[in-house]
């Protein structure tokens, strides 16, 4: 048992950190510290950036432009790029449908489609999601009936992150209605620009526009684009899923909010001085990042164990990373919900930067927001009541 | 020990429940009121004067209906479960608080008529950004001259304070920034030469702005109580606040309680209704008995805060406001956690009680500071 | 709306409060208050002398020694008997049997049992509980067979407590075994010198022994002990268990045990000072006195909506009482037993006078029993578990 | 990084655990052993140290094994399991850790062979009543006489004092009661003139005493380290008792969260499983998080107690500390709440397993001290 990383670990942890602090841009990264809104060219800008570096999907298979990383280095790789603010390559590229697409899709799909996943010159969303579905995924309604050599799609997707930005969708529908629910359904590819696509945004409770609903009406999708066998998507994407939970615990988000909290408790004032001082704070504070250290131990063990284990296979030792990385992304907010105290009311100040006191909190706008927003770091990916039955029953077998 | 309200208290609730109930029946009422120049409709406003809600608070000898706390009760919760976006809290409870507390017979005969057939309006500028949640914590300066003071300094986020035509504002006429003496109170109209207000919505629906305060004159009658001596005002302002806050809290999680029990009876998943399942059941139990204890400490906010003793009544109120802001917490995560997708969008009104109650959390005082505050002093349980 | 009291109960208040804090022998509730063992004779002491001044039964009606007082007045009396830390009048007696037998009692019955019942010449002991059944009381084995003038009872109780010192048993047992469930049940009254009783202690998480189990077998049970109707002893039980949740939170005790710790923390070792300058420890202790004051208030409004409610009914919200109030008195333990810190590890130090220092923890030998001892609040009347069963189907409609 | 056991480590936890396994089948055996005057069976000590485990933290040129942190672990979490009542955590882990740290090679050497051979044992005398978790708390004093010193005080819950041939002290060489500097380790015989001690039974089930200190006198090598240097070897006694205390509690919980869950899956109530209720399951989920985030701050404590940095050190022994306890708290308080009556009973093994962890809640340090130690320092997290 040695807990501590190798020389060569230490070396390529400080390599991408520095990477990370010197190559993206400071502006972007203090979006992301800050909690504040990410233009699609921010996105595009700073996955252009790894993608040079050969860096934006370390995970895929060499072939496709991943690295031979082992699971530690990966670990380190986007634990730093956390901890750095820089934004999480697109994941509904990177991780969903970039690997669906390397294991499962077509050699002209392969080449046609993995290029641009990973430079970002292709934007995708995810179309899973359904109303009245839910964390019951299978029971989608969205059908898609061939005729000839298309598809034609009808539905409606919802909770659609981004698809606002998206030029692509990977979208599951049922192409067989007689069949039961997990079989009978099929994994298409489709343009976002095709005829009887609508996509109408959602304003989520931090009054931003992040997530849509996409109508699909009589969309017209070619027979190449199917991924795999017809029938067979589930099996794509209960994989794709599995792979969405890499890194779910969002650990080092969790660290780089702690440290800016850290460093705007010392300008915050409070009594007499700032709120620094405030042991008791602080000790709520340190409470978090004692919780916090224990899921990074957790989840290197989970980590270690990925070399032994079916990579095809979610590990239900993941549900934890998801209870508790959720929990404590949450527990953060409140605590700069809390350091922003009164000055968190206002949406925006024009007038913020009227004196040195209002530059002090210049910040405290976008707490609330942040807060509100990450109450669905316990929602989505599948609830945290969901990933306690996947305990209770993948685990101690209840 | 009786926990009914009065015939004319329960007369009370109907009306301003049914008044807000009618005119806030969804988010496109509520929406179209929030997106008018100062976040809420003068028709509205009128309304509410017309219903005799605007003078309730005030002395009948002054024309008022002369309501006490549970009256502010009564009308907080009601229109709170409404999410109803007048001035109420701004003008009546807090404004028009330090009129009741501090004003003169000559001040009230020049204010009250017109602040209760809803001509005109309050705002209470005291908080100051450094302050957070500390009273007595005051910058702003007012330096006397010639006939009257001259008023410098900034206020921060002086609720509804583009809507008020009379700024209640605190000022040092002695001492220094944290000390307890040295507080006074001023009348300022909102049209003062030298008084800028930057407006803003607030994240829970409402408005603010920052007032500042810039060689602002005024004359010695606009002096609200003594010179000097206004903290002991502030404070009795700030616990009646502390009393709607509360009651209005209430509103809010009963709402929020029967939206996400419809919802988990309602709401099918894996072909049964959601609420079917046990460990959501047991979270909308435990959000009920945090409904209820909430419930409880307004009342005894309401109870407690007539007290004459002012540490009893300091104890109380804090001890009421942290249960409430406990409580809210729960109640509104819990809320949306039951909800899933659906409760975090603005297109669901449960989200909007979510927010406010959030930011009732971070007015007046936090949990942590009024669990300090009931700690510091002799506390709830006596020692004998 | 007036939440005070009025002068007249103010001034009850202050007469209860004066005759418990110098009726009650200091010693007895010294030992209430500091957790320790009280012997039977405690219990009897402390009874007759409620009852000499006509206290022991105030709920009961007027004809039996009951007093006409309201339910303020009911309340403020269980209060101020906890916050004196009288032991709790035997809630067996006093709380379960007592009332049964005065409601469904025959006149026999009445005159037999009630007196003593009061008095507590006769100690009587709960034959519910029985292994394997648990909150599922009506599941319960134990069966009486009629035979001649008396019933033959065989069968297994549990969680007797403090069976030890009983003279009599009431108890449930199945005389129809026909019948379904809750049917065929019969309220027996059983004198526990009776051949074929045995009773075995349980020695609990404490190291204390209160509980037992009671063995029965091939017991004789005159008919005329047989409460009201054969096989309605179920509606019998439900009455008592109704009865059983009234004062439930136990809120005088919570208080008395936060007073306690309190003066305690003023002369308890900290860094320099005490543990009374630790803001955080007492912030904590605030936390709890916040919670309890509101739930004091739940307390009040059940008890003033008491008077419009079907006696015979439990009231739903009384479980709201159950949860709160088991909750804050383990809390309170948490917190003496933290005071207490590594000075309540002895289990009891001989040596305790030695000097002075000793003397100043001398009370935190029994500081870790009380805090295992309170865990039982939460799990008997009805787990917390139950009871959030009950407000979801009773009061929720889920 | 690499959480495995090596092959000797794997056979070392194989032996730990199956020798505890036989040893401690169930209640019958534990009672047995505790009811021996020094609660525990003088054989099954020299059974330990048959098998090793005495010798195992020491220098191999010691005639010990050379064992580090990982070896304590995994002995500390396999007696833990099963309840072990011997005292390797008083003797071999904080007497033995003493001697590791400070002692010369002539103490070694007159100690070392009867320590390993298990004729011998250690008791860490340091805590006072007063001192609470403060480490530099020390008021019994050392005064300088000819050939030695003599020693007075009085040292509070030594855990198997009564078990113990020599006694490690610590005392005040100079300086004030809560002074840094001064205080000095001796080693002193359990039977020297004027050494009392008040033995009795631990809420866990081990013993415990209080020692009392009058005029004793010691020679000059008696002194353990340097004089009036000695707090940062008992700060490193602490460290390492911390770690085998967190390996214990991991060892606890990990039976009673698979005893609960067990129990879950045969006890019926209304007809089915009681695990079939998912509010009971997602209370088992909950306990095994607690379970696996404690797991995992064993190892981080057992990776960083041999850190250098005193600093770095004490934060992460510090946290570690702080979530073992909430976790143990949790888990335990979930277990007896699950298993409902028979939960609360001697009979049933949980509650022992309960109240171990309820006194190491209480043992160098509880969740407060720990989280504000973490607080004053630079925590673990660090602003880059």
């Amino acid at each position: 048992m040695d807990l501590r990383f190798t020389p060569e670990e230490i070396a390529f942890r400080e390599e991408v950190r520095t990477f990370f602090r010197t190559e993206i841009p400071a502006e972007i990264r203090a979006k992301v510290s800050e909690g504040r809104k990410l233009a699609r060219e921010d996105y595009v800008t700073s996955q252009r950036i790894l993608n040079d570096k050969g860096w934006a999907v370390p995970h895929w298979p060499v072939e496709h432009g991943g690295q031979s990383w082992t699971a530690v280095e990966r670990y380190i790789f986007m634990e730093e790029l956390m901890q750095a603010a820089v934004p999480l390559p697109l994941q509904f590229n990177c991780f969903m449908v970039g690997p669906v697409i390397a294991t499962f899709g077509n050699d002209a799909q392969k080449q046609r489609f993995l290029p641009r996943i990973k430079s970002l010159e292709d934007w995708w969303c995810q179309g899973f999601s359904e109303p009245g579905a839910g964390s019951d995924l299978a029971s989608l309604k969205t059908r898609a009936v061939r005729e000839g050599d298309h598809y034609i799609v009808d539905g409606q997707k919802t909770w659609t992150t981004l698809g606002q930005y998206a030029d692509w969708m990977f979208c599951l529908a049922r192409t067989d209605p007689a069949a039961k629910k997990q079989a009978g359904i099929s994994f298409l590819l489709i343009d976002m620009k095709s005829p009887g696509i609508t996509v109408r945004p959602i304003i989520t409770i931090d009054g931003r526009h992040e997530v849509n609903e996409v109508f699909l009406d009589n969309v017209k999708v070619p027979v190449e684009n199917l991924v795999g066998e017809e029938n067979k998507g589930w099996d794509y994407a209960k994989f794709l899923l599995a792979n969405e939970r890499t890194g779910i615990a969002r650990i080092g988000m969790s660290k780089e909010r702690i440290a800016r909290i850290k460093r705007l408790a010392r300008t915050t004032p409070a009594g007499a001085g700032t709120m620094w001082d405030d042991l008791d704070f602080r000790s709520r504070l340190a409470s978090v990042e004692i919780e916090l250290k224990a899921l990074e131990i957790t989840q290197m063990r989970v980590v270690a164990a990925q070399a032994t284990r079916d990579p095809t296979k979610p590990d239900p030792a993941s549900s934890i990373l998801k209870i508790k990385g959720s929990e404590l992304q949450q527990a953060t907010t409140e605590l700069l919900l809390e350091l922003a105290g009164p000055n968190a009311l206002p949406a925006h100040r024009d007038d913020a930067g009227h004196n040195d006191m209002d530059s002090l909190f210049a910040w405290a706008d976008t707490a609330a927001p942040t807060y509100f927003n990450m109450r669905k770091v316990s929602i989505y990916g599948g609830s945290n009541e969901i990933q306690h039955n996947v305990i209770a029953k993948a685990i101690l077998g209840l | 020990m009786n926990f009914d309200l009065s015939d004319e208290q329960s007369l009370l609730q109907d009306t301003v429940r049914r008044w807000a109930g009618a005119t806030y029946p969804g988010l496109e009422q509520l929406a179209a009121a929030r997106g008018e120049p100062l976040g809420f409709s003068e028709a509205r406003w009128n309304e509410l004067a017309e219903l005799g809600l605007l003078a309730l608070p005030f002395a009948e000898a002054d024309g008022g209906f002369g309501g006490g706390p549970v009256e502010v009760l009564v009308v907080a919760e009601a229109l709170g479960r409404a999410l109803a976006p007048e001035p109420y809290f701004a003008s009546v409870v807090l404004g028009g608080g330090a009129l009741r507390l501090a004003a003169s017979q000559a001040q009230k005969d020049a204010l009250l008529p017109g602040l209760m057939d809803g001509s005109s309006r309050l705002a209470f500028a005291h908080s100051e950004a450094q302050a957070r949640y500390d009273l007595q914590d005051v910058a702003t300066t007012a330096r006397p001259v010639e006939g009257g003071f001259r008023l410098d300094g900034r206020k921060s986020v002086v609720l509804n304070a583009d809507a008020a035509t009379m700024l209640v504002v605190s000022a040092r006429t002695s001492g220094a920034r944290r000390d307890d003496d040295g507080i006074t109170l001023f009348l300022v109209p909102a049209d003062a030469a030298g008084l800028t207000r930057a407006a803003y919505p607030t994240h829970d629906g409402g408005r603010a702005a920052d007032v500042t305060l810039a060689d602002v004159f005024v004359p010695e009658d606009a002096v609200l109580g003594a010179v000097g001596e206004a903290l002991p005002v502030i404070e009795r302002v700030v616990e009646g606040g502390i009393v709607a806050l509360c009651a209005e809290a209430v509103g809010l999680m009963e709402a929020l309680h029967e939206l996400t029990v419809d919802y988990l009876k309602t709401r099918k998943q894996f072909g049964v209704a959601i609420g079917s399942f046990q460990a959501l059941q047991h979270k909308a139990v435990d959000m009920f008995v945090a409904l209820e204890q909430a419930r409880s400490m307004a009342l005894y906010a309401t109870m407690m805060v007539e007290a004459e003793d002012a540490e009893e009544r300091r104890v109380a109120l804090s001890a009421a406001k942290a249960q409430i802001n406990r409580s809210a917490r729960m109640v509104g995560q819990t809320a949306v956690q039951l909800h899933g997708g659906i409760g975090m969008t603005m297109e669901y009104i449960g989200a909007h009680h979510f927010r406010r109650l959030a930011t009732i959390e971070l007015t007046f005082g936090d949990t942590p500071f009024h669990t300090r505050r009931v700690a510091s002093e002799t506390g709830l349980v006596s020692v004998d």
